[in-house]
């Protein structure tokens, strides 16, 4: 290969290597997506430089329909339904693997009648089974988002027997591969055997734990094009595939930890159902959506506008003075903090008033009720710390609530809320809280004064 | 392949996996899927393999029709994954 | 429909039912609102004021006509017999204490309603004046203390020697009692805490207050936020507790009430005799007997050596406050019960069952009931 | 050596010289305390306790006797005939208030030291008694107005409203001013403050109070801590600047004093009447002429709808804290001046010679001496 | 090679990565030092394992002098001379890839007469540049830090330009010597230019910043084991090389902020005299010992008794709340902390206590001045907030000073003083303060508040 | 060497200085020196050329004189440097 080609792979590997990295802070998140869009197109460019004048129409033909293909989708997508065609993409990018690895060995067993190398081998039937599992798997997946078929967990006895089984089979398959390159039949078997266990895999999990199985798969996936790599000699695919497969576990894991499951927990099926959370809700069947405290600092971070409210749960930990240090560190990163104080929070008049004062927050940065309710819906983040009835939607929705018709703070008409309480416990009214199980809200779960001296370290070092 | 060249790549692999395991430590919420996203577009590299795969004469042999089936469903992945991901980003723009 | 506000007669009464502001709201709202001439001024709101918020000025008797007559204390039976017949009155009663009122009440067919029985339940918080007016009193019995005694509460260490905070015990955590812990605390003081209901242990904390914790002893029952019956074990220990304590303390807070019940005497004459000479004791509770048995209505005394101080009309020291409050409070209650063309009467409603004392010339309240019938 | 204390007779006085901990340290150190009966009493000291310290409880006559007499007050005419010939008196004098008194002491050649002339000196902090009474007085008067107040200090946002916090407006950050500062704030209110020694800004703004500045003009002379001149246009600056603030402010608390001449009037009676009805002025320059036109020598009053409390004796309304202080100040004066055997008569030291009054039958008192000369 | 060798060397390879990354822990450091010696182990034998057995004997002996110098020195060396020591041993290891990039091109354009080609002879040339000024340079950095040569910066005219210069003639050199590979004296003039350059680099450079030029050549001899790794087209070399060279690289750039210098502004030299706060000193003619952050929070972690002396700089800095903050971390520490409340500390009475009351520090921790004078002997450290006067020994000893006389609290009795404030002018008093330049007593400079929040923020961090 | 191992090399290279950026972000100050010190052990890796490189039979080459000193050099770097290293870290135990 040329010298000129394997400079340009390496620097695309590089590229690859600076948007990832990039891709996991918000600030730089869309210029890493550019730099590893470049890196692919360095990529395919020396590629397509290599081949021969005979195969051009051909490939372009292809690279233009998957192109249109992949704009339309991508542009016509609506915007909540993202998560299903990431599923899908990635389903076609376990299929493109199997398939290289696949027409790679039937070029060289069948075609040209080369013996072709176990290493090479190994590799291929690694393309197949990852790459076999990837497709099926994230088909499923994607039909479970999709609504086409049931979210819910499908699960019947023996499943994990089975796959198990058919694990040790498909190995066997490739034993009998190596054994016998020449005969084409039993990476074909091996291929079916692949979609068959991906479709296996994914079906028991439930739809909520999808997003979870998605990343794994895309895991998978690039696992799939590195041993592709190994298949075609070529270091580019090894390390995309590798930074892929590698980061992809690390996010998987940071995903289930987000949402208190282990992954094993995942995988082993027969969750993923809307109960997940069952044990940290306490007897509430609200789900919520986890958030720790490193990304909590992140979306500190992004924001231009911030509203504290503070609760009785501020008093209980006398977080009120890290909770004024908060303020400030946001203030000095040129945030607009304010402090939202509902006229019954805490358990006297006056109660948030006390203890905010003896921290040093300056009177004119409190808000009664009245003044700032309408100012939520401008407001990119809502910190509420320790409140919970006066943040209660069921005092304005709810009819049958005890706090029905008591006036609230309508933090969930911002664009994002962050609660910080220990556990899903009620508060004074005794009463669930839907506003934890809102679209937009993130529990933050810990002692008040503890979680943010801990936010207020990680805000520093951003 | 050789067993050297072989080990070399093993180099490889195994840097850019720690890489990997580096790089993504802390991410906020809000970028879990767009990072995936945005990964699972670079995992479509095996474009270049497809792109291998298909330059070979001839429509009579398999390997090229799979080749070519491979370099469309790896161009979506690629394209369609690294458009969507970039919508998706443009949505968390800091408001000012 | 027509608001009449009398001034008020009480003695030391200072506070007024509606203040400027409100009256303006009301007026906004197309409620004709008459005051009596005067009956701002002890709070700071001039005649001048409420003309100009679009309330009439006028006599007393104009006022008492009015279809709903607005008060902070409860109306004499002068004023009784002044008001139209099924005219509506809205003000503190203490009912039970009154049986005499309600029969003129009854036999004029006056439907009143009493701001201290509103039911303690979230969405009456915005009328809930017992809240609001002990609050007040909350923080007044710590001026009043500071006032009176002869140290400073804080800790200061100076060229001249260091000067120990002072130490403030208070009984009973309710709405008056944290709000004292607050002010107290701020001024820098050490503040202890006793209080029956085991829950109050949490809200004393978080506002920097030491609970006195009763060890081993259970029994209290509360309804609806208020201390019901306590067991006579837990008073035993409680009061040995106490009795540790109160030797060391400087200033005494009580505001431990009862409701519909003589409070309970917490501090007794030996124990007054134990405390330091110069020391204080305010008693929130003087009016309905007080917590302390030596405290006496209305006067500061000085017993043992130890000012005793029982001032029965707190808020009413904070007159501009407490009138912006109440005023507050009892409109929040009007809306509640009325439009300008009328009362709702919704008898089944939560909030009119619990302050509806009177109507149609029958006593409706259950709870005052059962006290007079005893 | 006899150490003699007398019990106050000035009305209003309720401190004494020495607390039963001093007067232990001193008999400790081999003096003869002696101290009238009684003495201790309004501070809280019983004679008890004075006995079990060592000292001697006697008659007054007695303790005149005696070589060193402390006393808070200035002793009066009849007391200094009292003393013995070459006594010495220890106390607050103001002498040159107090002609006749020097000439009495003159004549008996009673030796004198002020404790309000102790120079300013790092290592005289411990005898100085000014400090040590402004500081508890600039306390007390927060306390006072916050008593006198129809409304509370803090902010509170409650069901029944928002109360905004109360405005104090304070004159002179000196000790007494820098301590009514930390109070208000502590309590809640907002605070602003104006001085005429421009390094002041800092010490209110390290308490967390606004200092109001006066652009644009200087002119202000300070010698030893103290504002001893201040330019006319300063002053009318300053004037302007008040006029403004004044209007909002819910209390006003005064502490300018100029050492040995009348205080400087800063709330003309123009500016009381533009006050909010129902705000307070606490005086606390009210003895040397006020600092306030309207201010009348222990008295409270309601002048245009506002209190104007006028006590001059402050810090006697904390006796117990500030007998304390003052004892510690006097007795390391004391021991600073004498062993057991005798005094040192240092005339060249500087505390002595800044705080000796009248020696051997003269007066020798520079400051005294040119300004009783005018 | 072997595949087996080549498996060794990769394995060697990662324990080194997995060494480095537990290094950068307290918590895992010394099993990171462990794993990566062990990787080196590995690497070793899987070399020697290939050597000749003609060679044995004389590698063996090499390898056990070397071993017995390295365990001598290692051991015998006096803790306090650790950093001279590592920086000789740096330069060791850099004169070391010299020599076997000279050996290896002697070997094969002289002994061999091969002709080696450019990638290699510029590994070569790049191999002995860097190795040569590792050495010399580690060793002056040694011989500074010993004090056999000054430790202050040896400036002279022109230097940038003279060490411009040789760089220029070095790279002159090598490209001759790529000319002209059978001519050996290239090479070796290179090596003298590289020696010479290395003398130069690091003798303008003061004693105070030798640290951060270990540190850099520590990077730079990384630098030259991935170009011996080259030379020899060995990949162990070049992993292990790269690593140390970039995380070295990552540790100067901190340790130089951490001494709040800029990189490029140390090695242009001249600088890490003692001088260095000589504006910060103000007309002041005390000496004094100025102190990091990260170094005050290094001290503030290793004591057990602390006590906070808090002066009017805290009250005008508003910095009661950190003061607190800072006190609370410490106790959680284990760390006994006190305050000593001096009686006139601040310019009211009882100044202190009203701050540190609204920042809710408890009463029982507060002392007044008779109550903990004695105790200061006892203490390892005093930390001094905006206090002078207070703690002005000048009181107790200078018969002539204004506050003669006034008590003072006794902190220059403790183990460690740290003073905090933000420049060497007066207090109140006016009066210079000794204590200041006391051999137990560091300054760290600066407003209070910003600095204590910094400290915060580091010591969370240890 | 050919241009194509050349960038193999050059794939290791870039990858582990990557890495080596990324494990290093916050030390503790204490840590500074010891982590500089144990890296530069791992510096030592020159040994491997060393040994290398002293594998040369017969005294008379000055390439194998070379090679041992670099040899004898690279050891002490190695030994000394591990050695110091854990001496320093074991006095991190941390008193209580
Ligand atoms: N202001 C008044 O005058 C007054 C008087 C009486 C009653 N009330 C009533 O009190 C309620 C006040 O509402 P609110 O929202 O302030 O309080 P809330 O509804 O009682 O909720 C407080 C929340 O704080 C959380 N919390 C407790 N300790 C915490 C800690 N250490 N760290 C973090 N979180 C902690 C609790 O959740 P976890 O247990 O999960 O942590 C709890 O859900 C209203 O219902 C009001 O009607 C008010
Ligand atoms: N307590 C009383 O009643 C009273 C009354 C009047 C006078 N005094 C006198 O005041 C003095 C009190 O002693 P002290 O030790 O508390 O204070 P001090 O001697 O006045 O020293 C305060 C120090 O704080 C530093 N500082 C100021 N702002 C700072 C900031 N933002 N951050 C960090 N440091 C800051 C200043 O140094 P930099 O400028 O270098 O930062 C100054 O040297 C005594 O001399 C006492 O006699 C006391
Ligand atoms: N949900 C609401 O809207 C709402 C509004 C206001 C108050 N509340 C609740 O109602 C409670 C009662 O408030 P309140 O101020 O009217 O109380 P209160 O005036 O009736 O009593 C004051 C306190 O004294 C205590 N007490 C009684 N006997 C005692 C004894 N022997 N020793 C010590 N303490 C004794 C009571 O427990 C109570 O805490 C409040 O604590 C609050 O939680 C609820
Ligand atoms: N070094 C020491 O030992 C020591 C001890 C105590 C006090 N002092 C200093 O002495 C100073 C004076 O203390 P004091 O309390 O006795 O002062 P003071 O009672 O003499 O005066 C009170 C304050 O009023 C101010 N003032 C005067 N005229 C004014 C006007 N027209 N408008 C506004 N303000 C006016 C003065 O500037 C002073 O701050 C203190 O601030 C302190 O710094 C020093």
């Amino acid at each position: 290969m040329n010298i000129l080609i394997l400079t340009a792979y390496l620097i695309a590997s590089v590229l690859f290597i600076i948007g990832i990295k990039m891709l996991g802070r918000i600030k730089t998140a869309r210029k890493g997506n550019m730099w590893s869009a470049v890196g692919m197109l360095i990529a395919i460019l020396a590629t397509v430089i290599q081949i021969e004048a005979i195969s051009w129409i051909d490939i372009f033909i292809c690279i233009i329909i998957g192109s249109a293909i992949g704009l339309i989708i991508a542009y016509k997508v609506h915007m909540t339904k993202v998560p299903e065609m990431v599923a899908l993409f990635n389903g076609f990018g376990g299929l493109a693997s199997l398939g290289v690895a696949l027409a790679d060995f039937w070029l060289n067993t069948q075609e040209r009648s080369i013996i072709t190398d176990n290493i090479t081998n190994i590799s291929v039937a690694l393309s197949i089974l990852i790459g076999g599992v990837t497709f099926t798997g994230s088909v499923v997946a994607f039909l479970k988002l999709n609504g086409s078929i049931t979210g819910r967990a499908i699960v019947f006895k023996g499943q994990h027997l089975i796959n198990l089984v058919l694990l040790i089979v498909a190995i066997g398959v490739t034993v009998f591969a190596l054994l016998n390159v020449s005969n084409p039949a039993h990476m074909v078997i091996l291929s079916i055997l692949a979609l068959i266990l991906g479709i296996l895999v994914v079906i028991p999990i439930g739809g909520a734990d999808m997003p979870v199985v998605i990343s794994l798969l895309n895991s998978y996936s690039g696992m799939a094009a590195c041993a592709t790599g190994f298949v075609l000699g070529n270091q580019v695919l090894i390390v995309a595939g590798a930074l892929v497969g590698a980061s992809g576990l690390i996010l998987t894991q940071i995903m289930s930890k987000a949402m208190n499951r282990s992954l094993a927990n995942i995988l082993m099926g027969g969750f993923g159902q809307t109960t997940g959370s069952a044990e940290q809700t306490g007897a509430s069947d609200i789900v919520v959506k986890e958030v720790g405290v490193e990304e909590a600092a992140q979306i500190f971070d992004t924001v231009s506008s911030l509203i504290i409210v503070p609760g009785y749960g501020m008093a209980v930990a006398q977080a009120q003075h890290v909770v004024r240090e908060l303020g400030e560190i946001c203030e000095k990163k040129g945030v607009n903090v304010r402090y939202a104080i509902h006229p019954v929070a805490g358990r006297m008049p006056g109660h948030m008033n006390v203890l905010l004062a003896e921290a040093n927050v300056p009177y004119d940065k409190l808000y009664e009720m009245d003044a700032i309710n309408d100012d939520f819906a401008n407001t990119d983040l809502v910190f509420v710390v320790g409140a919970n009835d006066v943040v209660n939607p069921a005092a304005k929705t709810n009819p049958g609530s005890p706090i029905y018709g008591m006036p609230v703070l309508n933090v969930e008409k911002a664009q994002t809320v962050i609660v910080c309480k220990r556990s899903m416990r009620a508060g004074y009214a005794g009463i669930e809280n839907e506003l934890f199980g809102a679209d937009n809200c993130l529990m933050l779960f810990g002692d008040a004064k503890q979680v943010i001296t801990k936010l207020v370290g990680e805000l520093k070092e951003l | 392949m050789t067993g050297e060249s072989f080990i070399i790549l093993m180099y490889v692999l195994v840097l850019a996996s720690y890489l990997g395991f580096e790089l993504i430590n802390k991410v906020p919420p809000t970028l879990h899927t767009p990072l995936m996203s945005g990964s699972n577009a670079i995992s479509g590299i095996t474009i270049v393999g497809a792109i291998i795969s298909g330059n070979v004469a001839g429509y009579a042999s398999l390997s090229k029709w799979l080749g070519m089936i491979a370099l469309i469903l790896a161009t979506i992945n690629v394209v369609g994954g690294y458009a969507v991901t970039d919508r998706m980003l443009k949505m968390f723009k800091k408001k000012k | 429909m027509k608001v009449g506000v009398l001034k008020e007669t009480k003695e030391r009464e200072r506070r007024v039912a509606l203040s400027p502001d409100v009256a303006r709201s009301l007026v906004k709202k197309e409620f004709d609102v008459l005051i009596e001439s005067g009956a701002g001024e002890q709070s700071g709101f001039s005649d001048e004021e409420y003309t100009s918020a679009g309330a009439v000025v006028s006599t007393r008797s104009d006022v008492c006509n009015a279809d709903v007559i607005l008060k902070v204390e409860a109306p004499t039976v002068e004023e009784a017999n002044l008001m139209r017949n099924e005219a509506i009155s809205i003000s503190f009663l203490y009912a039970y204490t009154r049986p005499e009122l309600l029969s003129v009440f009854n036999e004029r067919r006056i439907s009143s309603f009493a701001m201290d029985a509103i039911p303690r339940i979230s969405r009456a918080q915005k009328m809930d004046a017992l809240s609001s007016q002990s609050n007040l009193a909350g923080y007044k019995t710590v001026i009043m203390g500071a006032h009176a005694l002869g140290k400073i509460f804080p800790l200061m260490m100076t060229a001249a020697g260091t000067i120990t905070p002072a130490k403030v015990l208070i009984f009973g955590a309710g709405v008056a009692g944290l709000q004292a812990i607050a002010t107290a605390k701020r001024l820098g003081a050490m503040v202890e805490v006793t209080d029956v209901r085991p829950e109050t242990k949490e809200q004393v904390e978080s506002l920097g207050g030491r609970f006195l914790v009763v060890e081993g002893a259970e029994g209290v029952k509360t309804e609806g936020g208020y201390a019901r019956e306590v067991s006579a074990e837990f008073l035993a220990k409680q009061k040995q507790l106490i009795e540790d304590r109160i030797k060391e303390a400087d200033i005494v807070i009580t505001t431990a009430l009862v409701i519909g019940k003589k409070s309970p005497v917490l501090v007794t004459e030996e124990m007054v005799k134990t405390m330091k000479p110069g020391s204080v004791i305010v008693d929130m509770a003087v009016e309905s007997g007080g917590n302390c048995a030596l405290s006496e209505l209305d006067k500061t005394v000085v017993k043992h050596g130890v000012t005793i101080i029982g001032e029965s009309n707190l808020p009413s020291t904070l007159p501009v406050n407490a009138s912006q409050l109440y005023a507050t409070n009892i409109s929040a209650l009007l809306l509640h019960l009325a439009t300008r063309d009328g009362f709702k009467w919704e008898m089944e409603e939560e909030i009119t069952r619990g302050c509806l004392i009177t109507h149609k010339g029958e006593l409706v309240h259950e709870f005052t009931k059962s006290i007079l019938s005893k």
